[in-house]
């Protein structure tokens, strides 16, 4: 620490970077990083409530039972679906706020992990928005359509936002490896927190199975592939925001000290 | 940049705690696994006879062999940790390859297993206890295979960096990870090759 | 050469690094570029022969044969599908380690056509992964799908996956643009593979006449249209990975010379 | 960084060598033409009453007057390059103006026989002639309108850069890909509207 050498030069200039001051270097971070929850919370109100989607409708229900539903819900659908692709794209900001801070984990480590962190978590936009226009579809001409086209619309949404699992598991198993290369005597992201990450993502690989079932634990109503995975996903959610929340102040911290003596 | 106390991103951790890390990763594991297991015997209590004539079907020496199997392989890991914390380095290095070898023959014998299955046309949905069993063994399969990645790497590992502060935890985190995939099959073999066999109670 | 402000000071952040060693200046730049041919590989096993897209369901069958395919073959679609969604998102990491490789091309250029790369790259994964769950839709519930239905399903996912074929071509340009920059006397990628690469993109042009025709060379069965084109982008993957591994280890003696003598 | 060799990186190729380079492109380029023509042939043997009705409608004479702007046009490229190689700059950048001058001919005369064909309600779908009619020329075409960029890149670019090292290269190969346009033309022209007219074979 002695030597300017031990420096990264990339990391080093992320840090030391003497035109920025402290607030400047660390403006809109928190901001972005609690778009984490607040896309969370208005996820759950608008595409599990509101768009019927927490619990699911179960994929065994007849085309009449589904198109039931949409012909008797089709307002709060509506209202979910457009508030989930409205908050959907939070997702982004969230992302980006970790992405930051994970440059910042380990000064001897390039940064390939954390550019595929914030592809991945970028990329994840797309599933959680598209996959709700297709309920929206349903529910914007809901007696019109053909019960059997309701139920494909339906069916096609939940195959979208469950099978293209992987572009999560990419972020996730990302944020997970950069973490343990933690250096720090008391890491940003604890080890348990890492593990956890890398757990969840490869947890989705059950999803898999989805498409082979209408019934039963591995299908999109079913115990373990929604109420397991996406319990899993939300927590990962909080516990990552939580963590760069915290990672924030003592980035900050290590930064001024930094400069102070420079 | 003159001398001065080292701030915290400097200090680096001689003891890089990956043993606690990894068992939030085998709990983790663990609690689904543990789901599955009271969703099949949850299961199975509505459909007994169709339960116990489907696991009749499967062979329950194959089920035992690779029991024997893994907790042999499991035995040399230990032998293989313990020769690491006494530093003894050719020692180790037999063990972990005795260990890959002897765990090889999983694979093989489910391998057979599988192929003997396909080859009667069973699958996923043939009937619920079959579907409980390839998503029992598969995902129990693809942990196996993750672990002999883990062995395979901790081999070539070992080969540089047997020296490193952190080698004793990495090699410690394959044990544990390797136990679990050992302990699984512990778990999945009475329930689903044994509980099938309705072996009467001794008079 | 003996001037340090010769480099373009970006790119000589770039190699100078004096704190990271080799290894971890390239560290996972293997891995990334192997996801490559790995992408590839289970691509054309899952999407192709399990999907029954190589070669595709002539665009010329009426409906009645196609909802004969799906209903018998639904398994065996389903299958591919799930893992053309999980191994399309693969594209991301071989588009990183490109990405790597190319900004080192040329430290005297900037870095606009590699970012475009990356960006290209990046979002190539959306019509790969996004045209699969058409497909799973219709194996989803064949039986009671119309097979008007059905033949809308599998026109739509191929519409999407060949007309969305110019964010690929961006990257594909943007490689041969890159690499005839090069001045080394032994590019890293050799003059003939970016000619390819640029040809290549430009040469999905034709897939423009693809929605006219439902038979003939332009349809999406059409030797012309589905392949000579996908030979030609599957080719170019290939090729590609092939010298983006080769540069790996030039640049990584290059970067030890300059450290060196530093 | 002191007086030192230069590592591989900083060498700089004098000899661009574009030349080889873009034969790759050219060849690809040639071998689907070349795939294109062949399928032109197979189609046309199994519609031939189809395929000579159809090329008798097409004005031959437009077709020629295309092959002579191209081929003049070309000419007026090669003595470019020749200029260039001399080193003779005004002459250069006069055959060069020369060369895209009368190429636009060739786009002229092309929006009068697609406006004519548009006029008849002639499209690609009328029938499989008309498919590779418009598919052959139209790719051409854009394959024209490349070639003409390159030509008034190659102008503009000889104003500041004429006596840069790379500048012999650069012009080569914009002849190269110009002749290759000529070339397709010339294989385009008998195809598409000789073919057709059935001349009888003198007794």
């Amino acid at each position: 620490m002695n030597d300017p050498r031990m420096f990264n030069t990339e990391a080093y200039f992320r840090y030391y970077n003497p035109v920025l001051s402290n607030e400047s270097y660390f403006k809109y971070w928190r901001v972005c990083a609690a778009m984490g929850p607040v896309f969370l919370a208005a996820f759950i109100i608008c595409w599990g409530v509101l768009g019927s989607n927490i619990p699911p409708i179960p994929a065994d229900f007849t085309a009449d039972q589904l198109a039931q539903h949409f012909r008797t819900n089709y307002n709060e659908v509506r209202a979910g679906m457009s508030g989930a692709m409205l908050f959907g794209c939070l997702y982004l900001p969230w992302t980006l706020a970790i992405y930051k801070v994970m440059q910042l984990i380990n000064r001897n480590e390039n940064d390939i992990v954390s550019t595929l962190q914030m592809w991945g978590g970028g990329l994840t936009v797309v599933p959680l928005v598209t996959s709700s226009v297709f309920w929206l579809t349903g529910s914007y001409r809901p007696d019109e359509l053909d019960p059997k086209t309701l139920q494909m619309l339906y069916d096609q949404g939940w195959l979208l936002i469950d099978m293209f699992y992987f572009i999560t598991t990419i972020p996730m198993v990302c944020i997970g490896v950069a973490g343990l290369t933690d250096q720090r005597a008391k890491p940003l992201f604890p080890r348990w927190a890492c593990w956890y990450s890398i757990w969840a993502g490869l947890s989705f690989l059950f999803e898999l199975l989805m498409p082979f079932f209408k019934s039963g634990l591995f299908a999109r109503q079913g115990w373990l592939n929604f109420w397991v995975e996406f319990v899993v996903w939300f927590a990962y959610i909080l516990i990552i925001t939580f963590f760069t929340m915290k990672a924030i102040p003592r980035l900050a911290k290590e930064r001024e000290e930094m400069l102070g003596r420079a | 940049m003159e001398h001065s106390t080292a701030p915290t991103i400097g200090a680096s951790r001689d003891q890089r705690d990956l043993v606690s890390g990894i068992l939030v990763f085998i709990i983790a594991d663990l609690i689904v696994f543990g789901m599955l297991f009271t969703g099949f015997m949850v299961d199975r209590s509505k459909e007994l006879a169709v339960y116990n004539q489907s696991a009749n079907t499967l062979d329950y020496h194959l089920g035992l062999l690779n029991l024997l199997i893994l907790v042999t392989s499991g035995l040399c890991v230990v032998f293989a940790v313990t020769a690491a914390r006494e530093g003894r380095l050719t020692a180790l290095r037999n063990w972990i390859l005795a260990a890959f070898v002897i765990g090889a023959g999983f694979g093989v014998s489910k391998a057979i297993e599988y192929g003997d299955k396909f080859a009667h046309d069973i699958g996923m949905h043939t009937n619920p206890f079959y579907m409980y069993y390839f998503a029992l063994t598969g995902a129990h399969f693809l942990h196996f295979l993750g672990g002999m990645g883990a062995l395979a790497f901790i081999w070539f590992y070992s080969l540089r960096h047997a020296g490193a502060p952190d080698f004793r935890g990495k090699i410690e985190a394959v044990g544990l990870y390797w136990h679990m995939v050992d302990l699984l099959w512990i778990l999945i073999f009475p329930l689903l090759y044994v509980l099938g066999l309705q072996w009467q109670p001794c008079p």
